[in-house]
């Protein structure tokens, strides 16, 4: 691995871990005053937990050799990589381990204003283990069945997004919706600004994923930039064509949806794809939010329409839109129809193992004396800032 | 004493103020509030550009001021006249309430009543 | 190019796009509470818009061949740049593109508070069309006019920061007067957060200007900080000095136009120039915003008296300052007197064109039914936030 | 030296200087609304004066060869250093200075809501020349008798943190206690995006202090992302079992203790040890802010309890732990008992040094007629925003 | 003319606003206020996590209605009966303060008296 | 029953509340006002450093508290007493307005008059 390759795959694991206090942002912007800390704490929490899981077992569970299914134990603690012999390996550790952070806390949108805090820290151990390493283990270990499959995902569209947003679901039906909703979100710059750190870090985690400084990973740039850009507008555009109004929440949502979409897409496709996979994301991920308050199910920030909606919509454009010239893969406009197939596995598979997966931790979880999924109704009430971590978010009586 | 309580649109409030200061007004203040009157709310986004709702609440400003009974009428006047907006008188232009005080206090001084305000 | 150059310019890309969230928020803090989000959408739908004009037709209308003036419709798409062959000029449209970006958002500074924000999206097609694209290509692009003058302008201080200024003149003065501006700025902290992003994204910006990770680029990255805290010191120290307190927005200010000066001399001058020019700077930028609002023109953010004064003395201070062991050419303190003249054709171009293309689009806009560059007083009086976006910044009422 | 490690020592001084508003705003955070912007000045204003003093001679102080105790003055404003020939060492100005940045404006943690800001801006002056500059000699500089005995620090745990935390002692002794300190810390979303910006930042800290792409450094990155981890899940557990809520700013601390505690470390410990080193920075760093209080010196934001005992305990760590594949020093556990020896003596040669001479630069600031440490009571009461900056953080008045 | 001040949870305020819509309230107001009554605070860290300490005030919306007097028992009604939490009623569920108007003024028209309200 | 509005320093309401607690007060409320009065406004920067200006208006604190007649001296002392600067008493100190309160009601109970407060 040349220098530049390791200064750029080091800078790209700074970024992706950025991605997560900026997601902290942008999901603690949307909810109430009162539960602002705790919605940003299940971020910050997930970069403390999930890093230490990843370097005692998970990293091992997902990426030794294990089987088509799962990994081995045979690198617990990091157990055998040599820091100088096995550097770029441990490079690797840092770049996936930061995806092994944002995934679960990208779960949080859904749960948000009710969930308990001290479960939600077990949920995470648990999460990581028997959910999220082996679906890391399908696509991308080289043992994995979904990466023999050949299914194509770039930088994680079903590991992350899809996998996240289906887990977010199961979460949201399980603890039940708020009992006192806002109206609106109340600290919108807050919300533009985690899209604003969630777009910059995420040139980390698209062009990174090529796991070199070369031609793929610019063109991922380029392609991740151009995508976001062309959701953002969209979704902007369709809110002041229907109403007359442009959202900044709404755009600053887009521009994720965007990003999400060209997510497992951008190692394959070229400029003109992305603006298409930009352009189906926002129409698709503003139509899912608009549709989502009817199916009465309480996925507060709209974890599925943005991260589901946009990670299936990318998972199969990344097949239509796929250009041989780029990543190797001929798409479905190039002829290869048999990819759509793949791709479809690839979602199935993640839909319903997180889903069931996901749902059994939970209702463990719930079941647990001591755990439960839900904060008491007085706790809701007062606000989670207050119940779960003995703080208020902003102090503004002068006085206090 | 009585108290004057203007509720007014956080817009007019510096036009308000030097309204007050122009008619001997001896001291003000003012906060944030909350409203609902006539006026029919505000549109506004939910669901991040998807739909829209109405808050039947808005934003206005209360500025309240204790002066001498016989201040009274052109207090109420100067502020019925700076709290408009431009043009006729709109809906949500606020409203003022006047109620008694008993006695005033000055903290620095300890005087009381008229002398004090 | 090595794996580190293309790590380099990946970093320095990213680092150019955290600028405009950067840039929102700098200008988002010092306007109105009621108008905050409007500024900051200001800035950050320049990044949807920008990116999809870019790679649509700005980046072959300004680096297309073409001719000394304008570029040509070559690259429309992108068409014929290889994902593999091109991939190094792929990455110049990704920098590029991202100067594309900030450079209309800058101008925003001078139209808060009232600017109708649909004009100022379809304002953001034409202007980077019919004024950014072709001064970039004169300035830039190895058959742009200025470039065979051989105009010392490292990384835009005529393309990015004058041309911008000049623009945000016209467009203050078209769109006339805020009713009702506010005496303070409301979110001072934001003013810093934003001085603080864009300085951490200017070393993209100036030491990613010599597309490379060599001893040009380093430099740029040193005389950059240095400028900067120069700056920042001088405004800081004379507002100290006049006033007895020293103004955090000032400060904030003063960084901001000591890397606006040193940004067209970043690869020629050391860091002794750079002393200097932060020094100048933080006085004649300092001294602009004081004589601004005798002048009469609600530049409301002083977007002229930072970037434009900055952006004039940063251009003749590279041509005083510029030492050949550098950059290569001679400045005037080494005896190379022509420069100045170049320097000055370069500065008095960018205004003369900037000034009246800009004054065109904004004319055209004005009339266009249904377009007009104001809001109406109702809508002013109650907020853009409001008027415009359908959202308010903060919700503060526990109860809402 | 390869573009690639340019190329990363480019991105870790960019980083790194990030680390600074990431302060402000860590800081910021903390104390009340009437001093939030003094607070976050006092780093901003840091960026400012030390990067001008360093380029001046701070540089040539630290790191001109001179003697055993000190530099000299060959490099006053970088003379001597040829852009291309010495871009190496210019890379290492750059990576240098940001460290003198940020390590005065850690000290301000101890002094925030009562310090006269003009005497910290010479105080600033004085103490980069007359204890920074000497100490970063010692340790880092080829003649430097700490570098001589072969203490390990790899990344400022004694120059940078032990440093700034018993200056910060120092100060917070000198200037006294505040008359009025809140209850509760007014901002805690600020803190959170502090130690998110710190987090990141510091990945530049310890990760480019290997001054190359290479092994070690990737080994800094995973290691100073474990322990920072480690800690804050650690601060996060122990507040939860002591009193059944897990609080926010508590696990931000946390988080940067264990940043802390690994800098010096982050060369010669493997990732078990980097787990150990955190846990036992969560569980130290804890204890001593419970503890402060009770010694009655108000060391404002805990700059001791974190800095100190944080930087402490990694030193002694370093020594402890370190592991002879990994930086070429056997540590403790490997048998090296001297070294512990070795270890304490850079901990105790910093603790007088920094003490004594931080001592006397305050106390004859104090004396100094016009300066003196402490603003009025009346300036006090109204909050160092109003009476030494002229602002206001926030304008919440919708009216005003 | 009465004025109805009612300090409840500011969780409640959803709630109590829509009973004064229902009871026929013409227009109100509300704002945030700091309170302490019998309510015995709340815990909140103090030290980061070191210690925690009782702050003595909760927060508290104040929600104030000014009614002609045949309205105040059917407004204090509807209040009473909209703030209490779910269940008994709590320490803390609020408290309501009655108190004379002595004229009201409409900005937009110069109306006075009950056709103001 | 009477309503003590005492308009404070910011930085004195934790002095005055604790005298008020002293004196036997049954419960209170603060909340953040902006006001003008004899004291001179503050200085602040406008244009970034480049010019100052007199903001006419100072961050204020209101504290009310609702009580029975025979409290009133006391508490208004206690008052005037935690509410004045180190020193002589300064402009800005503040200001106590008393008036009448008709009924109090406790939303808990339903109780009404000075068995509510
Ligand atoms: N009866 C009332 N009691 C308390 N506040 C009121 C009352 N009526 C109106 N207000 C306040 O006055 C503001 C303006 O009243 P509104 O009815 O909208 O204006 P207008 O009288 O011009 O129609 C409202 O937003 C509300 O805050
Ligand atoms: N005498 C009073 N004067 C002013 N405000 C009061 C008074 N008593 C209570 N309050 C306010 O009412 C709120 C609720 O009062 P509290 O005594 O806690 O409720 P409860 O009457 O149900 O025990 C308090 O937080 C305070 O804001
Ligand atoms: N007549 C008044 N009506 C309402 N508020 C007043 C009045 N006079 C003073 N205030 C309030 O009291 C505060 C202190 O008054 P000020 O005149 O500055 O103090 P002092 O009486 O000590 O000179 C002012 O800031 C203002 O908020």
């Amino acid at each position: 691995m040349e220098t530049g390759d390791i200064a750029w795959m080091l800078t790209a694991s700074a970024l992706v871990l950025l991605m997560t206090p900026g997601l902290a942002f942008f999901y603690g912007g949307l909810v109430r005053g009162r539960n602002i800390l705790n919605t940003i704490m299940f971020s910050f929490m997930a970069m403390a937990v999930a890093s230490v899981v990843w370097v005692l077992w998970g990293y091992s569970l997902a990426f030794g050799d294990g089987n088509a299914w799962i990994g081995d134990f045979s690198h617990l603690g990091l157990h055998g990589l040599d820091v100088n012999a096995d550097s770029e390996e441990l490079l690797f550790v840092i770049f996936q381990g930061m995806f092994a952070i944002i995934t679960p806390a990208l779960i949080t949108g859904a749960i948000v204003e009710r969930f308990k805090f001290t479960t939600y820290l077990v949920f995470l151990v648990l999460w990581l283990t028997f959910v999220y390493a082996p679906i890391a283990h399908w696509v991308w270990a080289g043992e994995g069945w979904l990466f023999k499959e050949g299914a194509l995902d770039f930088a994680g569209g079903t590991v992350v997004h899809i996998n996240a947003a289906v887990a977010a679901v199961v979460a949201a039906f399980l603890v039940g919706k708020r009992r006192n909703p806002a109206l609106e979100p109340s600290n919108v710059p807050y919300v533009v600004l985690g899209a604003g750190i969630l777009w910059f870090g995420w040139f980390g985690f698209n062009a990174g994923s090529g796991f070199a400084a070369n031609a793929v990973d610019i063109n991922a740039f380029l392609v991740t930039n151009t995508a976001a850009a062309a959701a953002a507008l969209t979704w902007g555009l369709i809110s002041q064509f229907q109403f007359g109004k442009m959202s900044a929440a709404g755009v600053a949502t887009g521009a994720v949806g965007g990003l999400v979409a060209i997510t497992p897409a951008a190692g394959f496709v070229g400029v003109m794809g992305a603006l298409a996979i930009g352009f189906g994301a926002g129409v698709l991920c503003y139509t899912a939010v608009q549709l989502r308050p009817k199916i009465g199910l309480d996925d507060s920030l709209d974890v599925f329409s943005v991260h589901g909606v946009g990670g299936i919509w990318g998972a199969l454009a990344a097949g239509i839109f796929a250009v041989e010239a780029i990543g190797g893969t001929k798409g479905l406009i190039e002829g290869n129809v048999g990819i759509m197939g793949t791709q479809v596995i690839a979602v199935v598979a993640t839909l319903l193992y997180s889903g069931i997966v996901s749902f059994i931790i939970l209702k463990v979880l719930d079941l647990i004396p001591g755990l439960g999924l839900r904060v008491s109704e007085a706790d809701e009430d007062q606000g989670l800032d207050i119940s779960q971590h003995g703080e208020r978010a902003f102090v503004t009586d002068g006085a206090d | 004493m009585i108290s004057i309580e203007a509720i007014v649109r956080p817009e007019r409030v510096s036009q308000v103020t030097a309204a007050l200061v122009e008619a001997g007004c001896p001291g003000f203040y003012y906060y944030n509030i909350t409203g609902q009157g006539r006026q029919h709310g505000v549109e506004v986004f939910v669901g991040r550009g998807g739909a829209m709702a109405t808050r039947s609440t808005v934003p206005k400003t209360l500025i309240r001021t204790v002066i001498n009974e016989d201040q009274k009428d052109a207090i109420v006047a100067a502020i019925v006249a700076s709290a408009k907006g431009p043009g006729e008188g709109d809906i949500g232009d606020g409203k003022i309430f006047v109620s008694q005080i008993e006695d005033a206090v000055r903290v620095r001084t300890g005087d009381h009543g008229a002398a004090a305000i």
